[in-house]
């Protein structure tokens, strides 16, 4: 009897021994990936809504401007989502018997609201405000990218927290001028795109807006600000130019007075 | 690796471990290196008899211990002081007191991880199947009350029947030859 | 938490199953599907009782109520794993926006208006913030002359109230759902068939609404044989209700004397606000103290607030009155012959000496519940001193002159002589509180047809044929007076909930426009006031939340006040005899709020005792009967019985009890109903006050639910006791031994101001002193100082903070194994002999220690500290080890120790703070200083590049506060109230020597002490 | 001592202490001994009847648990301010009991207490089971068990990481690696053995098992030279580590600021109870198991003798301790630990203090002192009972007696546990209990190979050995 294992069990052992510590490791690997996939974030998936609005087509295609129907978001800390009547406006006269409106319809006529299934859904104990940071020069895209691209709605990103931390972090590198909040085509500056950015003198106890102010044209003879009415520019030799996000980033980060990142990445910050 | 052909070696069986010894620092003196002997439980002697004297197990669990020791301070270090710097109750980010704990434990942790599976790799277990097992008086007396010598044929002074009359000069109980 | 996104509908009449067939049900599946299957499972009426069944609850309403909800916590867990799996995967949520979007809203952000809360002591003027015009938060007017803001606990908890998922909601007719038109065609047709209103009886609470009344007079001229008889058990036979109104400006009294008046414990007393604000600022500076005499029959704030305190048995008070009557001077008064103690005689006479040396700048008080003697002797005592016109004025009436009792005893003679075709009740509830000797229910009987309005279904609802759901004033128009006249608009944040009605609409149903509504009857009635263009008046009118000039009610003269007059005061009753005094119970008044869960949890001041009433007793009496605390007792009073449990109250007086009203409901809700005991069952209307009765034991204990324990302090010298038992172990331990508390006497005080922080080391720590450096706090460090002699100790913060911070209502059960879930408690201290102590009061909720020991034990890091000093904790991250709990000396943490939150009942999430985490199971919470508010002046501030100016931040329990007691701020603003306060020498840190460096800190109370009665050792500020 | 001498052949003539082992014992008797009581087709039906008790008691901790989980910690008599209760009362004490397996197959055999070698193995083996009993409340114990996960530092899409101030989190570590190292220990010390029953077994599952199990040992010299010194230093690092942790655990109190938990001395104080329980625990265990499978030859007089004197020593330290506390009470001159102390003694829940008092020192400090009453049997189980009870009161008066009366009069409250508590407690002894029967039936319960070399056969003349040195 003798031998209990055949010749080729010590390999089978080694081998084993091998696999286990392999297996373990892909585990691993997959509940890493897993909890940041789109599975669990709904990142970029498009839940059915009961009209299939097109942002592409009401911003690029007509122009619409985002407070149009996101009436509060400068001033709320909830952007708002348009009221049938907003849809009615202009639906009253055109297309006003397309089928795919007719959700529309029957909730303006029947009082009920159009039950939107929520694309960018944070957590009930995160409390997050759309003014400050609209106020601060965060723009809509940074968070909820080129809406003007999107058919259907989708949420870019993760919405997760170490995505928020990324940027409470280091806020420098998503901030712009808030005169491009809502320009969705808006894209950090480089040398062949510079922007010029002056400082008012009189800073605290105005709103961001009004102290500083930036121009994505050499201010000179004709100024063309998107900041402020042209009245209110300053002396040209104020103005100081920027070619890099990270140059720009910073001087907002001082004359916006953000919060340093030790302030921002607390925890009350989000969370009450 | 194939397996290999003939005969492994010649196994001596003793009922003493005093037997064993003398018989293996004979074999030493002899001239043999490349045997080894069974026994049912650890007898030093015997392990000196055949010359083998420092082990590498030691080392194995200083390295062991000292990466346990740094992998864990320094992922506090980095926790506390970068990774998410928060204010707890006052206390510095830098806590070093505090991390000494884990880190200490985690010391602990490897070098007794690699004390222990350092050793079976030197050993080569798991080595489930083994010549000797072919023997037929080994499984009942190796692990049980029993001492063996094996002269191993990788020996260069080996030859079969030479080391027969060898090993019988020792008067074992018995001599065996080992199939691989 | 993830637990928030379930909903379960609807509560189902429970079938037995053991919790065997459950796990049996669950056998074969695993994982997420086990848990799914569990929601599914825990729908079913099986799987609720027999969760009710295992989980352990109370006997008790509420208690009921929560193991009722069992299945919820079990959803709670369910929901909780499945996210586990999923790792917080959320489901889908629906938006539902708006059809047409209101004018002015802005989505997250509120909105407040102006309006009052009609009480029957006085209108309380209020400022009500909305959310999406839900109402979430009830405060005190900031604009308003009388309250300045300030609230109080009633008024605090009219919100919940307001959502109170018990109110009834249909119209009925015999237990049948009727139709409001219905009724009011019935009710009008009927009236105009007897063309005088003959046979039309109104019962109704008392009328404060200048617009009701006039409305009645409209009927009344209609329908001249048509009665109306106001009944409210807590005022009925008081001189309010007589229609006498004497109000009292304590602003300028240096010597203030309370005969038997509770004016400092809540707004049961007229004028509660006002008094507390002007007595509180007189407390604030040491240079400006006044000296408040207290004697009383029961031990309330008032009297323990008081330098000196006289504990007399109710009866003795009137005899003490016309005493003191004659000692300051009064010719003609004629005390009844009486053997007063030397103790007493020594009171009086200091008392008398100190009253006189400060005639002009005194005030005598009389109480609400004494006899109408010593309201009289009260006045000619005033007029004596010449302190009316200065610190007394005496008024026209607030509420239209009757006697209640009288006009109730009228109303039963008619019922009785079967007069009563029609009788309608009015928000009044008297098959519960009507006084036991004239047995309404049988009465009731006879009328021909009857109708109820009131908010529930209580019990004259069950008995009435009709009821009628009533509006809550959040819900309707109406007006209303306050304690200096003033009149507020009541103006509605919120259509009615269930349609409810108010006694306007009766009135007017009989009106020539029936259909009138409450609304424009009230512009009716100050068209003819309101100045100028009616329209702009009226709209300032709302905004400002008062009517310009109502606030002057001429003063009259009392006739009786000429000095000479005598005023029989009733013989006190023979001292060993056992008197049963009545009194409105200081949380749910006459019981009109006993279903509101924050009311009926709130420690009541001095006992501490929550959901329940209790007979108070002194401890020699409790000897004296050879009682135990938590024994039942039978109360007799000639011939009526009600049992009661007893508790002790350092300083009551003996041979006497006292029993709060508005207990022993059996149909308040679920909260209410079952709780305590029913004192109206004893109570007759010849009495109401005070009776003599008997009382004796009965088998078995009560379990009554405590906050706070008490024990007599038996530890011999060598542990630092006093030997004798008389004193509190724990007042001891506070105040001589640990230095919680630090007070002074004037005198003290003037020999060493910095008393509070003698020995103090920490206090001032410093980098050399510490191993760890101090982190520097740049930018904003809020800080909290708290006035020790100016706090009450009314209970306002804490209700207010429940409202603010979604604090979760826990039960009876709970509480009596001290899981209330309060983040603000008032703690409370007897000094000395516990048969005459003096209390002090500490308002006690997270310190926010620099060195904050909670934070550094909590292993996944739930709580740390803020850039701006706060000790934050952070909900969803808290795995709940409890472990910061143990560790934080101030024990101010509270722990989710079950599914408190109630993520079930609609009505309730209507009421929730949007800017709040509703905290689920198994995770710590505690004061956070209002964050939200915090980081809502934050944002504003940022977006206007500027630093958040001083008041801007205002914290619930601040801003409820009527003593101003609380104030907040950052600490770094050398100019803020707060950081001058914290700099005053008197401010000190609870237990500073462990180096916790807390940011709120406590300014010590010094006391104005009668030399002449320097009764005792008076303790000394503790060396810590 | 004289008369003991002539009439009882369990005393060694030559030192007149009790034998480790009983004379006339040989390599194949002993091994026979040892590997019968497993090899053996048939169970006792004893063992059935305990293993039946047993695993009913411990399913009673399975319905707890789950219940608990459903329902929420709330269902246990925790409150405020008593926030931690039976859980980390347990947790202490079981983590406790565990001890003295680790001292007796480490420490003892650094010191090379040969007398160890018959009781080490189940005493490991008690170590790991009440490890498993220990390790498992600080994870119910949480609110929210299902993230207990957070006190691990993995990457999370929070960003946020464990908080290293905490003992709590030490905890987490110590225990673990005390976990994973007593296995390990107790597994590499039983590979030779493995290798004996493979070879011994009849039936072929058996030796399919044991043969996997024991990785193919076939005792070779070099084998063994490595395996003693992985052995040794194996027990040198587990020296370190049984005394770290307790001391970890007594950190949990000691750290923080509450009157009766912030004191130095609990170190020391916890790991010397620690130790005299777990001894304790090994003679409960012991007592019965040498009766029931005839071992007396194996276990002799002497280990019981010898573990009753640690008791003693480890039981002087723990009154050392406890009379340092009162001391400290008074010499400190602070008024916490004087109002502490008083309440521990004199407050309402001053019995549990003397309970323990009564069985740590009362009890056993006197009567251990007699050889007598430590080598009869019946006596030490009992005494070791009385102890093991009186050391969970000990944790108990630490906890639930320092919390329930701290700082602020105001916050003082009670503890009363509910059955719930009750439960799980009782569950946690038949869990252990189920385990350990697993243990003897299936596992060489006492270590052949180290027995051997306590024979007399293996002893190695020095004559032979000279002759064989020319």
């Amino acid at each position: 009897m003798a031998q209990i294992f055949d010749r080729s069990s010590n390999a089978l052992a080694r081998a084993s021994l091998v696999l286990t510590g392999l297996i373990v490791i892909a585990l691993g690997v997959t509940l890493n990936e897993l909890q940041r996939s789109p599975w669990v974030t709904r990142q970029g998936q498009r839940p059915d809504q009961p009209v299939p609005f097109s942002h592409k087509h009401h911003v690029q295609g007509l122009g619409v401007q985002c407070q149009y129907c996101h009436v509060t978001a400068e001033t709320s800390s909830y952007a708002g989502i348009p009221p049938t009547k907003t849809c009615i406006n202009c639906h009253a006269q055109i297309w006003t018997n397309a089928q795919l409106l007719e959700p529309v319809r029957q909730s303006w006529a029947t009082g009920q609201s159009l039950p939107w299934i929520k694309v960018h859904d944070l957590p009930d104990y995160v409390y997050f405000s759309h003014e400050i940071h609209v106020n601060k020069g965060i723009g809509c895209a940074s968070c909820h990218g080129r809406v003007d691209q999107m058919p259907l709605m989708y949420a870019q990103n993760t919405l997760q927290m170490e995505w928020c931390l990324d940027c409470h972090r280091n806020p420098a590198k998503n901030l712009r001028p808030t005169s491009e909040i809502y320009n969705m085509a808006w894209e950090a500056p480089a040398s062949d795109r510079p922007v010029w950015c002056a400082v008012g003198d009189e800073q605290s106890g105005l709103p961001t807006a009004q102290s500083v102010n930036c121009v994505t044209r050499e201010p000179g003879v004709e100024v063309a600000s998107l900041g402020m009415p042209a009245s209110g520019v300053l002396p040209q030799a104020k103005y100081e130019k920027f070619t890099s996000q990270d140059e720009l980033g910073h001087f907002l980060v001082d004359h916006y007075k953000i919060r340093t990142p030790n302030e921002l990445a607390s925890c009350e910050v989000c969370h009450r | 690796m194939a397996p290999r052909e003939g005969t492994y070696g010649l196994l001596a069986e003793f009922d003493t471990p005093g037997d064993l010894i003398r018989a293996a620092q004979q074999a030493r003196l002899d001239g043999w290196r490349r045997m080894d002997c069974y026994t049912p439980y650890p007898v030093e002697e015997v392990a000196e008899a055949i010359g083998f004297h420092r082990n590498k197990v030691p080392l194995v669990t200083l390295i062991g211990g000292l990466m346990g020791l740094a992998a864990m301070f320094l992922l506090e270090v980095w926790i506390s002081v970068w990774a998410y710097p928060l204010n707890i109750g006052g206390r510095p980010t830098y806590s070093w007191p505090a991390f000494i704990v884990p880190a200490y434990e985690w010391t602990i942790l490897f070098a007794g991880l690699s004390a222990a599976f350092g050793m079976l790799a030197l050993n080569g277990l798991p080595a489930l199947y083994h010549p000797l097992f072919n023997a037929p008086n080994f499984c009942d007396g190796a692990t049980t009350d029993k001492f063996f010598l094996c002269l191993e044929a990788l020996d260069p002074k080996f030859d079969l029947v030479e080391a027969k009359k060898y090993l019988q000069s020792f008067q074992p109980v018995s001599v065996v030859e080992v199939e691989y | 938490m993830s637990e928030m996104k379930n909903n379960l509908v609807g509560t189902i009449e429970p079938a037995p199953m053991t919790l065997e067939q459950v796990r049996e049900k669950l056998k074969n599946v695993r994982g997420k599907r086990y848990w799914r299957s569990v929601d599914e499972l825990a729908n079913t009426p099986e799987f609720q009782a027999a969760v009710e069944k295992e989980f352990p609850g109370s006997p008790h309403g509420w208690g009921d109520e929560v193991s009722r909800r069992g299945f919820l916590k079990f959803m709670g867990a369910s929901a909780a794993l499945a996210g586990l799996a999923g790792c917080t995967k959320q489901p889908d949520e629906p938006i539902y926006p708006y059809i047409k979007a209101p004018e002015d809203l802005i989505l997250g952000k509120p909105m407040y208006f102006a309006t009052a809360h009609p009480f029957v002591t006085g209108a309380v003027p209020l400022l009500v913030k909305t959310d999406q015009f839900r109402p979430i938060k009830i405060d005190g007017n900031p604009e308003h002359p009388y309250n300045q803001g300030s609230s109080d606990p009633f008024t605090q908890a009219t919100l919940l109230d307001l959502y109170d998922p018990d109110r009834s909601q249909h119209v009925t007719y015999r237990g049948e759902n009727r139709e409001w038109a219905e009724f009011a065609v019935e009710f009008r047709n009927k009236v105009i068939s007897t063309k005088d209103g003959t046979g039309i009886y109104f019962l109704s609470e008392t009328i404060t609404s200048p617009t009701l009344a006039r409305q009645w007079k409209a009927v009344q001229a209609k329908y001249p044989m048509a009665t109306l008889v106001q009944y409210d058990p807590a005022i009925a036979g008081t001189a309010l209700s007589n229609g006498l109104n004497v109000q009292y400006d304590l602003a300028e009294a240096d010597v203030i004397l309370s005969l038997d008046a509770d004016f400092l414990s809540g707004a049961g007393f007229p004028g509660f606000h006002q008094l507390v604000r002007q007595y509180a600022e007189r407390r604030k500076s040491p240079e400006k103290l006044n000296r408040l005499y207290a004697i009383e029959s029961t031990p309330t704030t008032t009297g323990l607030k008081a330098e000196h305190r006289l504990g007399l048995r109710a009866s003795e008070i009137p005899a003490f009155a016309a005493e003191l009557a004659k000692a300051v001077g009064v010719e003609g008064i004629e005390a009844p012959s009486y053997v007063w103690t030397d103790e007493q005689k020594k009171f009086l006479a200091a008392l008398a000496r100190d009253l006189k040396a400060h005639a002009g700048k005194s005030v005598v008080i009389p109480g609400l519940y004494q006899d109408a003697s010593v309201d009289a002797l009260a006045l000619v005592i005033n007029t004596a001193l010449d302190s009316i016109g200065k610190t007394v004025n005496v008024r026209n009436g607030l509420i239209t002159q009757s006697s209640q009792i009288r006009d109730f005893k009228g109303l039963l003679t008619d019922l009785n002589a079967g007069k009563v075709d029609w009788l309608v009740i009015l928000n009044a509830n008297p098959f519960y509180n009507a006084p036991a000797d004239l047995n309404f229910a049988a009465a009731f009987e006879k009328a021909k047809i009857t109708a109820h309005l009131g908010s529930h279904m209580d019990e004259t609802g069950q008995n009435a044929q009709w009821h009628i759901p009533a509006a809550h004033f959040l819900e309707s128009w109406s007006d209303a007076r306050a304690y200096d006249g003033t009149v507020s608009i009541v103006q509605p944040m919120i259509d009615p909930l269930y349609g409810g009605k108010t006694a306007h609409h009766f009135f007017q149903a009989l009106l020539d426009e029936p259909g009138l509504s409450p609304y424009d009857a009230v512009r009716e009635t100050w068209k003819l006031v309101i100045k100028g263009d009616f329209e702009t008046g009226w709209r300032k009118t709302l905004h400002q939340g008062w009517v310009e000039g109502t606030a002057d009610l001429s003063d009259i003269t009392f006739s009786a006040l000429q000095p000479g007059v005598s005023w029989p005061a009733p013989a006190p009753s023979p001292k060993d005899s056992l008197e049963i005094i009545f009194r409105p119970d200081p949380n749910i008044y006459d019981g009109r709020w006993s279903n509101v869960g924050w009311l009926q949890e709130l420690p009541k001041p001095v006992t501490n005792l929550s959901w329940d009433n209790a007979a108070l007793i002194s401890g020699a009496t409790l000897t004296k009967y050879g009682l135990e605390e938590d024994d039942i007792v039978e109360l007799t009073v000639n011939g009526r019985k009600v049992n009661a449990p007893v508790i002790v109250v350092p300083g009551h007086p003996d041979n006497s009890v006292t029993v709060h009203l508005g207990y022993g409901r059996s149909f308040a809700g679920r909260v209410g109903s079952g709780a305590g005991f029913n004192a109206y069952l004893i109570r007759t209307s010849d009495a109401p006050f005070y009776a003599v009765g008997s009382m004796k034991k009965v088998e078995g204990k009560w379990g009554l639910a405590v906050t706070k324990s008490h024990f007599q302090d038996h530890r011999p010298k060598l542990f630092g006791g006093q030997g004798n038992g008389n004193n509190s172990l724990e007042a001891d331990e506070a105040i001589s031994e640990r230095g919680i508390i630090r007070y002074a006497t004037l005198d003290e005080y003037k020999a060493d101001p910095g008393f509070a922080n003698e020995g103090e080391t920490h206090s001032t720590t410093d980098k050399s002193n510490t191993l760890f450096p101090n982190w520097e706090y740049k930018d904003n460090a809020w800080g909290m100082s708290i006035d020790m002699n100016s706090c009450v100790g009314c209970n306002a913060c804490i209700i207010g903070c429940y409202a603010e911070n979604n604090i979760p209502v826990v039960g009876k059960q709970q509480v009596r194994i001290g899981r209330n879930m309060q983040w603000l408690r008032i703690d409370t201290y007897f000094e000395g002999d516990l048969a005459a102590p003096r209390a002090h009061f500490q308002p006690m909720a997270c310190q926010h220690c620099e060195n904050a020991p909670c934070e550094q034990v909590c292993p996944v890091g739930a709580t740390v500290h803020t850039p701006e000093g706060l000790n934050a904790m952070v909900y969803n991250r808290c795995v709940g080890t409890r472990y910061c709990s143990n560790n934080c000396p101030y024990k101010v943490r509270r722990f989710n120790f079950l599914l408190y939150s109630d993520f079930e009942t609609e009505s309730l999430k209507l009421m929730r703070n949007p800017d709040v985490t509703v905290r689920s199971r198994g995770v710590m919470e505690k004061c956070s200083y209002c964050l939200q508010r915090i980081s809502a002046a934050k944002i504003e501030a940022d977006k206007e590049n500027r630093a958040i100016r001083d008041g801007e931040v205002v914290t619930a329990c601040q801003q409820a506060c009527p003593a101003q007691a609380i104030s907040f701020g950052n600490i770094n603003d050398k100019q803020s109230k707060v950081a001058k306060l914290q700099a005053d020498e008197r401010s000190y840190q609870v237990l500073a020597d462990l180096n916790t460096r807390p940011r709120t800190k406590y300014v010590a109370a010094v006391v104005n002490l009668n030399p002449e009665l320097q009764a005792g050792p008076v303790e000394h500020p503790a060396k810590s | 001592m004289a008369v003991e001498l002539k009439d009882n052949p369990k005393l060694d003539p030559a030192t007149g202490e009790y034998r480790v082992i009983a004379p006339g014992q040989s390599f194949r008797s002993v091994t026979e001994k040892i590997t019968r009581i497993v090899l053996t087709p048939t169970t006792p039906l004893g063992w059935f009847a305990l293993f039946g008790v047993a695993g009913a008691v411990a399913t009673a901790l399975l319905v707890a648990v789950t219940w608990l989980f459903l329902v929420g910690v709330g269902i246990w008599g925790i409150t405020q301010p008593v926030a931690w209760g039976f859980a980390i009362i347990n947790f202490v004490w079981w983590i406790g009991i565990g001890h003295a397996g680790t001292l007796i197959s480490a420490i003892l055999l650094l010191f090379k207490q040969g007398w160890r070698n018959s009781i080490n193995r189940f005493a490991e083996a008690m170590t790991i089971f009440a490890v498993v009993c220990a390790g498992m409340f600080p994870l119910i114990h949480v609110g929210r068990p299902w993230l207990a996960y957070w006190m691990l530092p993995v990457p999370l899409t929070m960003n946020v990481w464990p908080q290293f101030r905490s003992p709590l989190l030490w905890d987490v570590f110590a225990v673990s690696t005390y976990a994973i190292i007593s296995v390990v220990f107790w597994y590499i010390g039983m590979v030779p053995d493995f290798g004996t029953m493979r070879d011994r077994a009849e039936s072929k599952l058996a030796k399919y098992a044991y043969g996997l199990c024991s990785l193919g040992w076939r005792g070779s010299a070099r084998h063994w030279a490595r395996y003693e010194t992985s052995s040794l230093l194996l027990a040198g690092l587990a020296t370190p580590l049984v005394l770290s942790v307790h001391t970890v655990i007594s950190f949990d109190f000691a750290v923080a600021v509450l009157p009766g938990w912030h004191t130095t001395i609990f170190p020391p104080y916890f790991v010397a109870g620690a130790i005299y329980s777990g001894f304790a625990m090994v003679l409960t265990l012991a007592i019965p198991l040498r009766k029931f499978y005839h071992l007396e030859s194996l276990v002799t007089e002497r280990h019981i003798d010898n573990m009753g004197k640690v008791m003693l020593a480890t039981g002087f330290i723990v009154a050392y301790g406890y009379a340092m506390e009162v001391f400290m009470a008074w010499y400190s001159a602070s008024h916490w630990e004087a109002f502490m102390m008083w309440n521990r003694m004199f407050g309402p829940m001053g019995w549990a203090y003397w309970v323990l008092v009564t069985c740590n020192l009362a009890i056993p400090l006197t009567t251990l002192w007699s050889r007598k009453l430590r080598t009869n049997m019946a006596f030490m189980f009992l005494l070791s009972i009385v102890v093991n009870t009186g050391m969970w009161f000990e944790r108990f008066v630490i906890i639930v007696t320092s919390l329930y009366r701290d700082f602020l009069p105001s916050s003082w409250g009670t503890y009363r546990a509910t059955k719930w508590d009750y439960m799980t407690y009782v569950g946690t002894l038949g869990l252990f209990t189920a385990l350990f029967l697993l243990f003897v039936r299936f596992l060489p319960m006492i270590p052949m190979s180290e027995i051997r070399t306590m024979l007399p056969g293996a002893k190695i003349t020095p004559k032979k050995a000279a002759e064989a040195g020319d």
